[in-house]
């Protein structure tokens, strides 16, 4: 966006902000329509296209044997990859991910891995030797903002779906992926003194700050991720952080637990 | 191609192993304008193919070095979600996706009209969701009509097709077992008047088995063109829908 | 070349083809003078040699023990690189290989895989432990037009002079490389409406469309490429698969099986 | 965060396994000016860990796209020397070490007066040369410290220091063995007033612990920024006395 | 550099050279101040931190087991890299090694693999299958001119400081490398017709060539490096190797056999 | 250089194993204008070397922001084929084909009169198509006969050779046995009134074989610019030859 339209396009949204309300009509805890359609992908192990407002994203879950880390001998491994494919937005480039894709990734990967959302131990297969390895893809369509949140959903949902491909491998009958917790993103940014969830893409361009805060099941956090240029005081994360909390839960019961 | 496994039947009782006639599609779903931050996209389910496409442009280039003084250049990226095919896939480009990008940006570049904007770069991408033979000529398929959907003008429609032979038969757009186990592979892509854009072979025919199989396969991108024909028709349709109700109901629209 | 020139040159070709020859006096479908030399480098267990009018190509063959693909694991494998150096012409840059050296290797190996000129099945060592390994490199060292047919030529005629080192790795002694087929490729392009083979640098930069034709001994065809933004009917198809069989056939026995 | 295993003691007669009680930092040592290339420069050791930071600029972007035309950009290249963890790291950027030049970039921006070079960049180089639990907060306190002293105009200093969860028990400032073993860890940046520029945590925290947790680490910062100070006092203490003697004695400063 | 500001610094140096003396008073043969630290990095198997003049240098040694290369089944292997990075000079570019840092690493690997400093047949574990990998990992930190002589003094004083960490493998118990020469690197450049040994960074911007010479502690030479794009007749040549020997003798016993 | 195996005899009869006396050349070969698209270009075989190098230019530079506004500059890319040595090579530069372009093209780059071309490149691309030692020496003087074949206007030629030492005898222009089981090497490149403009070495030479070496080596470059003379001189006959005839015999032109 040229700089000219930009500064348009803030004056208008902070026009709004202070009438108390969003460009798109929601108040500024509330998250755009969700939906989850899971098993997308008949090859992938599991799946989940995520709809979050226009935003679209879709998680593949790959499973095969390998080795497991050295400091980790007994246990199954997660690698979390996410690709900013050029097809899902007029900024995004091909190549390998850059520093928007990585952080990305890392903080899916991270909602799952510190979460324990899937019993590791479990998907050992060998001691030593041989254990699963899990790819968890987030291939994202269409962005609309608040990326992280729609793949952080899509990725537990698609790992919900997803069977252990242990036929395939001589190693057994499929069996379901051992779930023991469901983490859930929820994301907001301050601008202009105000916080707001579920950013879309016009928000997200004019946010000072942004923080992530990831929560599990028993209400407890498992990751925060702060970003952007801002500052935040102490008042305005205790407010995120328990704002955070209800969001999760409501999602987590609507799509995750039905 | 892979090898002619002797065991191997692709044929019962005159039909193929997934009940088609040599000379049948495969089932043919196309959406159109799915995304919302591309200027055109359309979505294609193409048997087991399910593949997206997405069109931005006519835009600035960059670097600028790749700008052409006449015309616009057409980029076209074809690329394989990780976990599109049953071994997963390494993210980014192989040579695989490469040669196919390049064949496929020169099987629509015939009927763009890149001369209406000097200087600028219209960007298809082609997202391979999930693959099962022919997601070459899918991603062709979906491209075109993303191209139509972003407003590019162009000459023409461009569909695309394979023809394939197996078990010493040729039939019309091979699904995967077929592609693996067969003798023979052939894509194409041609405008409605039949003037070909794409043509690719690899395997083993006869002088006479490709004069037999390029008709059948033109046969199929005409099968094809109806559907993108129609899907666009009706997309048009719809917007049509959508705008007429809140002319006729202003004061609604307004309370929104 | 700058766009004035590439006119002019243009113009001067258009109206050589209006009377029906082409700028260095050739028939539409007439070769330039073809020379093969085989054997030139000794370090390579198989090389050729190849001049097409002014164009040079060397391949080089080169043979190792190594793990056969799980699809296949009775038979050989076959890697085909091509190089483009920047020494073979102004506008090859240095790098991995791009679009066009992608799809050169590509078609080359394609030959030479889909015409099953050599016999994976008796390159299988140990099954599904240990194959030979053949990596055909493909060097460009002069590039006046239609590299394909160049590089295709040298292939199979590189491979016809490739013996397989089996004493240097303890497996026996050395043997031919067994050839099962002679895969020619004969390329044409379409400009104003004419057919030429073989066509020149100047030649490839007005085409409109290019068809390279692979060809096995038995007459059948076992590749097809179309390239170049043109588009070509089908009667231009048939006419060019029509005469590459028959120049395939006269390569093949002028320069192969002598 | 680590496995949490049953069998590691974390607190031995209430101190930590290196002597430390559960609110305290390890030993702090910072040290301005020590490269003659750079504009600015700190080296900093906190308990284990030895960083070195570097601030060229402002100066010009190369490439030109990435100017700004109302303000310096600021780049922050976190980098791990190959000899400074247990096993040999391969030289180069990693996905970790992209995201930590992120986020430690944005903790170093907010304060920096970028509207007053438009069109520049300033250059953060932080070198880890050996690794002990909280790299990237010693390598924002280094990179403060050497933007100050390379001049940069800044609202104020940051601070950097994380407070972690291990054996159950709230600890401020983890080393190796609390971060491998613990169950979270929360690290921080801040002004001196209090206001969060970095804040990320991975581990398990109730909401309760999460609040004391954010209270620890910045009074861990407060601690950090009055070393910071210091530091920076002493260093200008010693130019001072650098040049004033040779305006006192021209006569012996001829002899060299 | 702006040219302008190079020409001025050029003429400066000049004049101080037809005077017979360099900008920081030196005589032409002298060396900066050396200090030399080891043991700086407790994680590494070795280190040591150079600093010649205001350059410095960290060279970090690491040891692991591997496998060894197959033409020499028995003997140990050295990696050598170097890192410029960015922080060391507003110059360095962040990105692989470039065309300077490679030929650094590869002068620092020559000076210990051709002295035979290491006793590369002591690090074999087992025959044929395991061996000890030594990686020397060069870290510039400040480069005020003449890398190359701290790099190599760095690296053969991190080898002197290193412990093969046998016992962290299950090798036996920790010993000190075994090292048997001591190779030290000196380096001059020709400006002006004048040799100058230890070259500044303002000295090396105006050389027309560089040479460094590599000594063993027999006095012979065990590495020659000419740079630049000036030329140095056989006099010349001579005459650095012969200064290059005393000062190679003298840094050798002043820093290293104490 | 490799490990010094007591069991090889690199002298029989005084002679080398290949036949020839301690200060004697291998087989030298030069062919000059062998390649249509280059500039300039030459093909030379050093006993089992078969080497060609092409030069372009004087061209513009791509990108521009590394032309110098005062002269040329020169690069030089030196590249093995994977089938030139015994064990296949991948394709590509690695480290060592990045010290070697830069230590030829600080060979070459004395003698060139870069100042005649500002703000232009000229590339000198060098490749291998077979390797049996001392490949850099055959690449510069290819280079070297390439760079005059292209009309690149230069101070002098520069040639190219080294000495080795084996079995603790010196020796000139090692082959490959001799480089891989000798005590040294020694490549130079100079002028042909001997200005040295490359110089390394490795391996293990007293301060008296060096001595002796660099005399050696300078005569092997002395007896390589004979050559390198005859092949341009001959391709400069070979050129007149075929420009004259025409001359005098302009009918036959006008038929062909």
């Amino acid at each position: 966006m040229s700089s000219v339209l930009s500064e348009i396009r803030k004056d208008y949204l902070y026009n709004m902000i202070l009438k108390g309300t969003r460009a798109d009509g929601r108040y500024f805890d509330q998250y755009r329509e969700i939906s989850i359609e899971r098993g997308v992908i008949a090859k992938a192990e599991g799946s989940a296209r995520v709809k979050l407002g226009s935003s679209q994203v879709l998680v593949g879950i790959k499973m095969q044997p390998g080795e497991p880390f050295p400091d980790s001998p007994n246990r199954g491994v997660i690698i979390t990859n996410a690709e900013l494919v050029p097809l899902a937005s007029p900024t995004f480039e091909p190549g390998p991910p850059n520093e928007t894709g990585i952080e990305l990734a890392r903080v899916v990967d991270r909602g799952v891995r510190e979460s324990k959302a899937v019993d590791l131990e479990a998907l050992c297969i060998t001691p030593g030797k041989q254990v699963w390895i899990i790819f968890i893809d987030v291939h994202i369509l269409d962005d609309c903002g608040n990326l992280i949140d729609a793949s952080s959903l899509g990725a537990i949902a698609a790992l919900l779906s997803t069977k252990v491909p242990a036929s395939k491998f001589g190693l057994g009958e499929d069996h379901p992926l051992p779930i023991r917790d469901l983490p859930i993103a929820t994301t907001a940014i301050e601008f202009g003194d105000v916080v707001m969830f579920d950013p879309d893409s016009d928000e997200e361009s004019i946010a000072n700050s942004r923080l992530t805060v990831i929560t599990t099941a028993d209400g407890s956090i498992c990751g925060l991720q702060k970003s952007g240029t801002g500052v935040l005081n102490l008042e305005k994360v205790h407010h995120i952080v328990d704002i955070a909390g209800e969001k999760a839960k409501e999602i987590r019961e609507k799509f995750l637990e039905v | 191609m892979g090898e002619n496994d002797a065991n191997i039947t692709f044929f019962k009782d005159g039909l193929r192993l997934d009940g088609r006639r040599a000379d049948e599609l495969r089932p043919l779903k196309i959406e159109v304008g799915i995304l919302a931050r591309a200027d055109g996209s359309c979505y294609i389910e193409m048997g087991g193919n399910k593949v997206i496409a997405a069109v931005y442009g006519p835009r600035e280039v960059h670097p600028r070095h790749l700008q052409e003084v006449t015309r616009a250049i057409v980029r076209y990226r074809y690329n394989m979600a990780s976990f599109s095919v049953e071994e997963r896939k390494r993210p980014g480009p192989d040579r695989r996706s490469y040669e196919l990008s390049k064949v496929s940006r020169e099987a629509l570049e015939p009927v763009i009209l890149t001369s209406y904007f000097p200087r600028s770069v219209i960007d298809v991408f082609v997202e391979v969701l999930q693959a099962d033979a022919g997601t070459r000529t899918a991603g062709i398929n979906a491209a075109s009509v993303a191209l139509a959907d972003a407003g590019i003008p162009m000459k023409s429609m461009i569909s695309s097709c394979a023809a394939g032979k197996v078990g010493g038969q040729l039939v019309l757009d091979p699904m995967k077992e077929e592609d693996n186990y067969g003798e023979a592979d052939m894509p194409i892509a041609m405008t409605p008047d039949g003037r070909i854009t794409l043509l690719q072979m690899d395997g083993h025919m006869t002088r006479e088995e490709l004069k037999t199989a390029l008709d059948m396969a033109m046969g199929g991108c005409r099968q094809v063109y109806e559907v993108q024909r129609k899907a666009l028709i009706d997309k048009y349709n719809q917007m049509e829908a959508e705008i007429i109700p809140d002319q006729e109901q202003p004061q609604e629209a307004e309370v929104l």
